[in-house]
């Protein structure tokens, strides 16, 4: 007998059908009503206010490590901001004088999900900008919404490069205030030949999806480049979140690398380096983790010494010294507990460059409140301090943001029972960035044609 | 006596209806509601096909195989080969998902119960897998689906989605009233002759394998239309499309809307997206417990679906007289 | 040579690994004909359990080698606390029901658990990796291996070895099997088997939670841990034949085996091999490899 | 001498090598009307089960009209005009009577492969109202087959093999599971609308007064093989038959309950 389904009716001729009708028009209406609603209502309501709606992972395994510590991150920002309790530059209240209205939504659901609330976000909760994602194919499904739908976005995280070099090759309403991975490949890559100028074989392992796949691409494109002739033993590619290492440990040890670099990030990073260290994968190598910088509180106490760990620009223990810094870590580890890492940073980074683009605009009209096409026109092409020093959009026209870069290696203080960073070097922003109109992997292959480093 | 048999068919009227109000909506309802609706029409396809093979007593976890073959398809041609006109794109997508559909289904025929859903599901994986590992259609990230063309005419923005939103809608009903034919043909009752009794259908002439193939095809072709509309509405393919998790989706879209009518699974695929949008608008930090929820509800206390709430009015016996 | 030897090795720990996490699964199908997909749950809240009950127990700093009792005190309390309420509070009002129902029904219930942990634990990773380091390494041909791992393969075979005895040697597990070859005629013969579901149906989620609680250690345990394994643990148990423990052994080893196989010699092909072990098997052997033997019923 | 409409030679057919047909063979001639008895497991419906294709031979052959269909499928046999029925129902529970009879009929008349035209048209419902009329079931047309009488279900069933105007037809104890009472007012609708298609009809029947009045020759099975074959009153005078057999007529013993073992 076959499976039996568990609906059962006369069905084609229904002498029901009006009442059918009639149900499926009453729910349909229902929900027609309930969804024209108003949202839930924004924080801080208030007229004349500016809405920003914010977007990152709340759930699923991305949220431990990037979507909350930004919504944290954000947080901290928005209600320093209107209570214009920030420290200088960002001392007036609010944004151009206006208060803003915030929300929070979660990334969940990939992009067709994420298209369709997109959506809602401008024409329902009528976002004056929106500002978040953190997967890349979120972002890409994105940009070309965003334009048609006119509305300021401001990626702060997502990191492939593709997204201005393919994607959205002249993107209006589309920016991106956090460096692309290109940055942080070139600067790992840089930093590695530096301090182990020797070295002479490598393996990767990476997470076998498309952020993994184009890390370990641009890094060991770097890497040919500054160390020709280098070997790779290995270049794993394990399913993402499987959790379970084993076989690609012993495939690693037996190639014996000088070098181990992964692009692993949250519960896939620390189960790696659990495992690895277990079966002292890392003893005599050196360990490269360029996303490793939101692991290394939690995991102080398992992180080999040595470990190179890139925060995917200067923020977090990376940052410079400065005012707004020590504010940001001393609110925010009042509220949360603990640190902020480099979401929190690059979250709070993209909210004051808005902050300053519509001050800047509100300047160049007298304080009347600007649109967003005056808006987009004073934040492209701009550049502003953050918590983790100055950003400037210098690529895609003016979209792109890029920053100096700070790396360093792990080292963990058992007498203050505290990890701490040793070693940082420092690498200026068109040191490890691409020139505009370049592609970031031609730029490699091009042997870093144009850059200025120090 | 077989005068009194044959009953007045209200599903055209419902349908068209249906269309009726879809497409003066359009003109009134915001545009991200209009989304919403066309997303939910989209997925409303794949999940007939399901249907068709839920009535004929088979569960497919893997309708998202051709779902994403249809987005791929789409956004392949569109990409890479510069083929925009959306009509070309909905033949092409279904013609791929229509080969694919017939050498799987070749082999799935013979398979019942939970093998034939777990080997429906190792195939859909299979193909996410490919695809993951394909870095020039961007591996996990997909790729974006270039805006489509109609006829030679090339809309943007506004009058864009609005034509695609007709376009959807229009096809959702064509077929619609095409399935709801075939569900009254010989063919149609023989899904539910080969649930209720496969041996006695062989024993009347008919070839189980040959219909069940039949079925399959058709619902790989509907998931196909269903993934080329997704695509194309989203602008955007990547595959998820493929995950199990998709397919899981289309199940539940089927067993909230139920399997009674055509109309039903348009209905399930409707509130679903309805009800997740909800659900993450209110309550983000706890959408998937809201999900699960109603999950449970609806299969607690409404078995058949949504649908039957409309015959739970009339009372339990709609046996016709005679 | 020696990548022959370690590519078994590493197999045999992982093929352990999937036995340990799907027989649950296979043991629930086999007697009350429901693919649990709640199993997941049951694995990340072992998970989540042992994380936090050891990471507690190593912080006030009790006898390290004591802890590995946690292991199955995790699975117990899960069992009990989830697994018993969730059978007899939700499950049982739909025996009876198509399968589908009752996979969908498990999915929700899933759904719902994931956002329960969440409330409880929170989204940041929870780790305790002492129990796992406490063992050592040993080297295996020139490469270390951890003491845990190669532990891990003791307690499936055990674990197998005591359910295969349990089901095949002691009136309660005849009783089972009399159940699981038909239900309707054990019932006819006076077989109570309400009991019997309950009972089975929490040891599954003990098994599942002990899945997790044993994975702890060397994992960092996180939202999302869960709806991983679920899949995986069908296709091992499908392979296999469902509602075997034999099967599910052997599904477990070919699975692990082919993983490990192509994690040395292909490695992004990892992604997907479990399945296309899964369609071969299933194309060749419809009913996977040990379908255990099913009352004629037409 | 025309050719016999059906003919079995020497079927053997073992399970586990426990003989069920021994070496049977036997013919069938147009517009016979055949009764087969023997005791439980005497070999009846696996000879049955042979001749309709659900089970191979493993040795010997079946010729239909003159052609080999040893090694056709249900599906084959059924279409070249040999039908059976089942000693429980074989229906579409969940559907009316009017739907079962109307997809047997669709069936029968190769109109399966249809995509659009309506199963439910005016021509083709009164039609089954005809056949359903012929069983003197067509006042149960709106009942979900499930909640049937025994009888009634037995009498679809028929009807529905009978859609396809087949030549033989093969009952697997027509009467089981029926009342004692109703017994030969089924056997008298039944016969009546078979003898009256032209088929041929061979019939297996525990109840001796049944086979005594309905058949026009006897064939008796015992252990898988055929111990008699002939007039009704010769057969069942046999003394191996009566031995073997037992029950001389209305002295059969109680039927089997309904098991579901149809075809085993």
């Amino acid at each position: 007998m076959s499976a039996k389904v568990p609906v059962r009716a006369e069905r084609r001729e229904n002498p029901a059908a009006r009442k059918v009708l009639g149900t499926v028009a009453g729910a349909l209406a229902a929900s027609l009503l309930a969804v024209c609603l108003p949202g839930r209502s924004w924080a801080q309501e208030n007229q004349g206010s500016i809405k920003i709606s914010f977007v990152s992972f709340l759930s699923g395994p991305a949220s431990g490590p990037f979507g909350v510590p930004a919504r944290n991150g954000a947080e901290v920002i928005v209600k320093a901001l209107n209570q214009g309790a920030l420290a200088a530059p960002y001392k007036t209240k609010g944004i151009a004088g206006r208060k803003i209205q915030w929300k929070f939504f979660d990334e969940a659901g990939g992009p067709q999900q994420q298209v369709a609330q997109y959506r809602q976000l401008v024409e329902r909760e009528h976002s004056d900008v929106i500002i978040g994602y953190i997967s890349s194919g979120d972002c890409k499904a994105l940009a070309p919404v965003a334009e048609e739908l006119k509305t300021l976005t401001v990626y702060f995280d997502c990191g492939s490069p593709t997204i201005f070099e393919d994607v959205d090759v002249n993107p209006h309403y589309v920016f991106r205030t956090g460096p692309h991975a290109m940055m942080d490949e070139a600067a790992l890559a840089r930093y590695t030949v530096g301090v182990d100028p020797n070295v002479k074989t490598l393996a990767g392992i990476d997470q076998n999806y498309d952020w993994g796949q184009e890390s370990w691409k641009l890094f060991l494109a770097a890497m040919e480049q500054l160390k020709p002739g280098i070997q790779v033993t290995a270049s794993q590619f394990p399913k993402l979140l499987s959790g379970q290492y084993g076989a690609d440990i012993s495939t690693l040890l037996t190639g014996r690398p000088d070098a181990i670099y992964t692009s692993f990030w949250g519960g896939d990073l620390e189960a790696f380096i659990l495992q690895g260290n277990a079966r002292n994968l890392f003893n005599g190598r050196r360990l490269l983790l360029s996303a490793g910088e939101p692991a290394m509180y939690r995991l102080a106490t398992q992180i080999p010494d040595g470990t190179v760990i890139c925060a995917r620009g200067p923020h977090g223990v990376f940052a410079p010294d400065s005012k707004l810094n020590r504010q940001f870590r001393k609110v925010y580890h009042s509220a949360y507990g603990s640190w902020p890492t480099y979401p929190s940073y690059k979250i709070a980074q993209a909210i004051l460059g808005v902050k300053t683009a519509y001050e800047n605009a509100a300047k160049a009209k007298a304080g009347a409140a600007p649109n967003t096409e005056e808006v987009i026109r004073a934040l492209a092409n701009s550049k502003w301090v953050g918590p983790s020093g100055p950003v400037e959009l210098a690529l895609a026209n003016g979209h792109q943001a890029i920053q100096a870069n700070a790396i360093g290696q792990f080292k963990y203080d058992r007498a203050k029972g505290r990890p701490e960073i040793v070693d940082i070097k420092r690498y200026a922003a068109r040191c490890v960035n691409p020139p505009p109109g370049v592609k970031s992997i031609d730029w490699v292959h091009s042997g870093f044609k144009g850059a200025q480093c120090d | 006596m077989a005068a009194a048999a044959l009953r007045r068919d209200f599903t055209p009227v419902i349908l068209t209806a249906a269309l009726v109000l879809l497409l003066a909506g359009s003109a009134v309802v915001p545009a991200y509601l209009r989304f919403l609706f066309e997303l939910a029409l989209a997925n409303g396809l794949a999940v007939m096909g399901l249907m068709l093979l839920m009535r004929a007593g088979l569960v497919s976890f893997g309708q998202g195989l051709y779902y994403c073959l249809g987005g791929y398809t789409a956004g392949i041609a569109g990409s890479f080969l510069g083929i925009s006109d959306v009509f070309a794109l909905l033949a092409l997508g279904a013609a791929v998902a229509a080969v694919v559909g017939l050498l799987c289904g070749l082999l799935i025929a013979r398979y019942r119960e939970i093998f034939f859903a777990m080997l429906t599901l190792a195939f859909t994986m299979v193909l996410y897998g490919l695809l993951i590992n394909n870095e020039r259609l961007g591996s996990t990230d997909g790729f974006n689906v270039p805006a489509p063309h109609f006829l030679g005419w090339a809309p943007e923005g506004e009058r864009l989605g609005l034509t695609l939103f007709v376009v959807t809608c229009v096809l959702v009903y064509v077929v619609a009233l095409g399935l709801h034919r075939y569900l009254g043909s010989a063919m149609g009752y023989l899904g539910e002759a080969i649930r209720e009794n496969e041996l006695r259908v062989e024993y009347l002439g008919a070839s189980v394998r040959r219909l069940l193939l039949v079925k399959y095809v058709l619902a790989a072709v509907l998931a196909g239309l269903g993934g080329v509309l997704t695509g194309l509405a989203v602008g955007h393919v990547d595959p998820d499309l493929a995950n199990w998790t998709t397919s899981g989706e289309f199940l539940f879209m089927a067993l909230l809307g139920g399997i009674e009518n055509v109309a039903a699974p348009l209905l399930g695929a409707l509130v679903l997206e309805l009800v997740r949008s909800y659900a993450l608008e209110y309550a983000p930090y706890l959408w998937q417990m809201t999900l699960g929820a109603t999950m449970l509800v609806i299969i607690l206390f409404l078995p058949g679906g949504l649908w039957s709430l409309a015959r739970m009015r009339k009372g339990a016996d709609l046996t016709p007289e005679l | 040579m020696l990548t022959l030897v370690v590519i078994v090795l590493d197999g045999l720990v992982y093929s352990s690994w999937l036995f340990i996490v799907a027989v649950g699964l296979t043991l629930i199908y086999g007697v009350l004909r429901i693919v649990n997909v709640a199993h997941g749950s049951f694995y990340a809240l072992g998970a989540y359990v042992m994380a936090s009950a050891a990471g507690y127990y190593f912080a006030r700093g009790l006898p390290p080698q004591a802890n590995y009792l946690i292991i199955p005190l995790a699975a117990l309390v899960v069992g009990l606390v989830v697994g018993l309420p969730l059978e007899r509070g939700l499950l049982r009002f739909f025996y009876g029901r198509d399968q589908v129902v009752l996979v969908l029904v498990t999915y929700a219930a899933f759904l719902v658990l994931e956002d329960a942990t969440k409330l409880v634990w929170g989204v940041d990773p929870y780790y305790a990796v002492e129990p796992y380091r406490l063992l050592g390494t040993l080297s295996v041909g020139g490469l270390p291996y951890a003491v845990y791992d190669l532990c891990l393969i003791g307690v499936a075979g055990g674990l197998g070895a005591v359910l295969w005895w349990g089901l095949n040697r002691t009136r309660n597990g005849k009783l089972l099997g009399a159940v699981i070859h038909d239900r309707e005629m054990s019932e006819a013969f006076g077989v109570n088997v309400t009991p019997i579901f309950t009972a089975t149906f929490v040891l599954g989620a003990m098994l599942g939670a002990l899945g997790g609680a044993l994975t702890a250690p060397e994992i960092s345990v996180v939202p999302g841990v869960g709806a991983e394994v679920i899949v995986l643990a069908f296709a091992v148990v499908v392979t296999g034949g469902l509602g075997s423990v034999v099967g599910a052994m052997l599904g477990a080893l070919i699975v692990g085996m082919a993983r490990a196989a192509v994690i040395h010699l292909a490695p992004s092909v990892e992604l997907f091999v479990v399945y296309l072990v899964m369609a071969v098997v299933l194309a060749l052997r419809p009913q996977g490899l040990f379908a255990p033997a099913a009352a004629r019923k037409i | 001498m025309t050719e016999p409409l059906l003919e079995a030679l020497r079927l053997k057919k073992a399970f586990d090598g426990l003989a069920a047909v021994d070496d049977v063979s036997l013919t069938i001639a147009e517009r016979e009307l055949v009764g087969i008895i023997g005791a439980n497991g005497a070999g009846k419906t696996t000879f049955v089960n042979i001749v309709t294709g659900y089970l191979k031979p493993d040795s010997g052959q079946v010729r239909f009209r003159g052609g080999d269909i040893t090694r056709l499928t249900p599906r084959e046999i059924t279409r070249l005009g040999i039908v059976r029925s089942f000693q429980v129902a074989q229906l579409f529970p969940d559907l009316t009577v009017l739907d079962n009879a109307l997809i047997a009929l669709a069936v029968a008349a190769r109109t399966e492969g249809s995509f659009f035209r309506p199963l439910k048209r005016y021509e083709l419902v009164e039609q089954v109202f005809g056949l359903l009329r012929g069983f003197a079931i067509d006042a149960y047309a709106a009942h979900k087959t499930a909640a049937l009488p025994q009888g009634v279900r037995k009498l679809l069933d028929i009807a529905m093999a009978m859609s396809g105007r087949p030549r033989l037809v093969l009952l697997d104890e027509p009467t089981s599971g029926v009342s004692k009472d109703e017994k030969f007012l089924l056997m008298d609708r039944l016969l009546e609308a078979l003898v009256q298609s032209g088929a041929s009809v061979l019939f297996i029947e525990h109840d001796m007064e049944l086979v005594e009045r309905y058949a026009q020759r006897l064939i008796a099975f015992n252990e898988g093989r055929v111990i008699a074959d002939g007039a009704p009153a010769a057969v069942l005078a046999d003394p191996q038959v009566r031995a073997f057999v037992g029950g001389a007529p209305g002295k059969q013993p109680q039927g089997e309950r309904p098991t579901s073992d149809a075809l085993a």
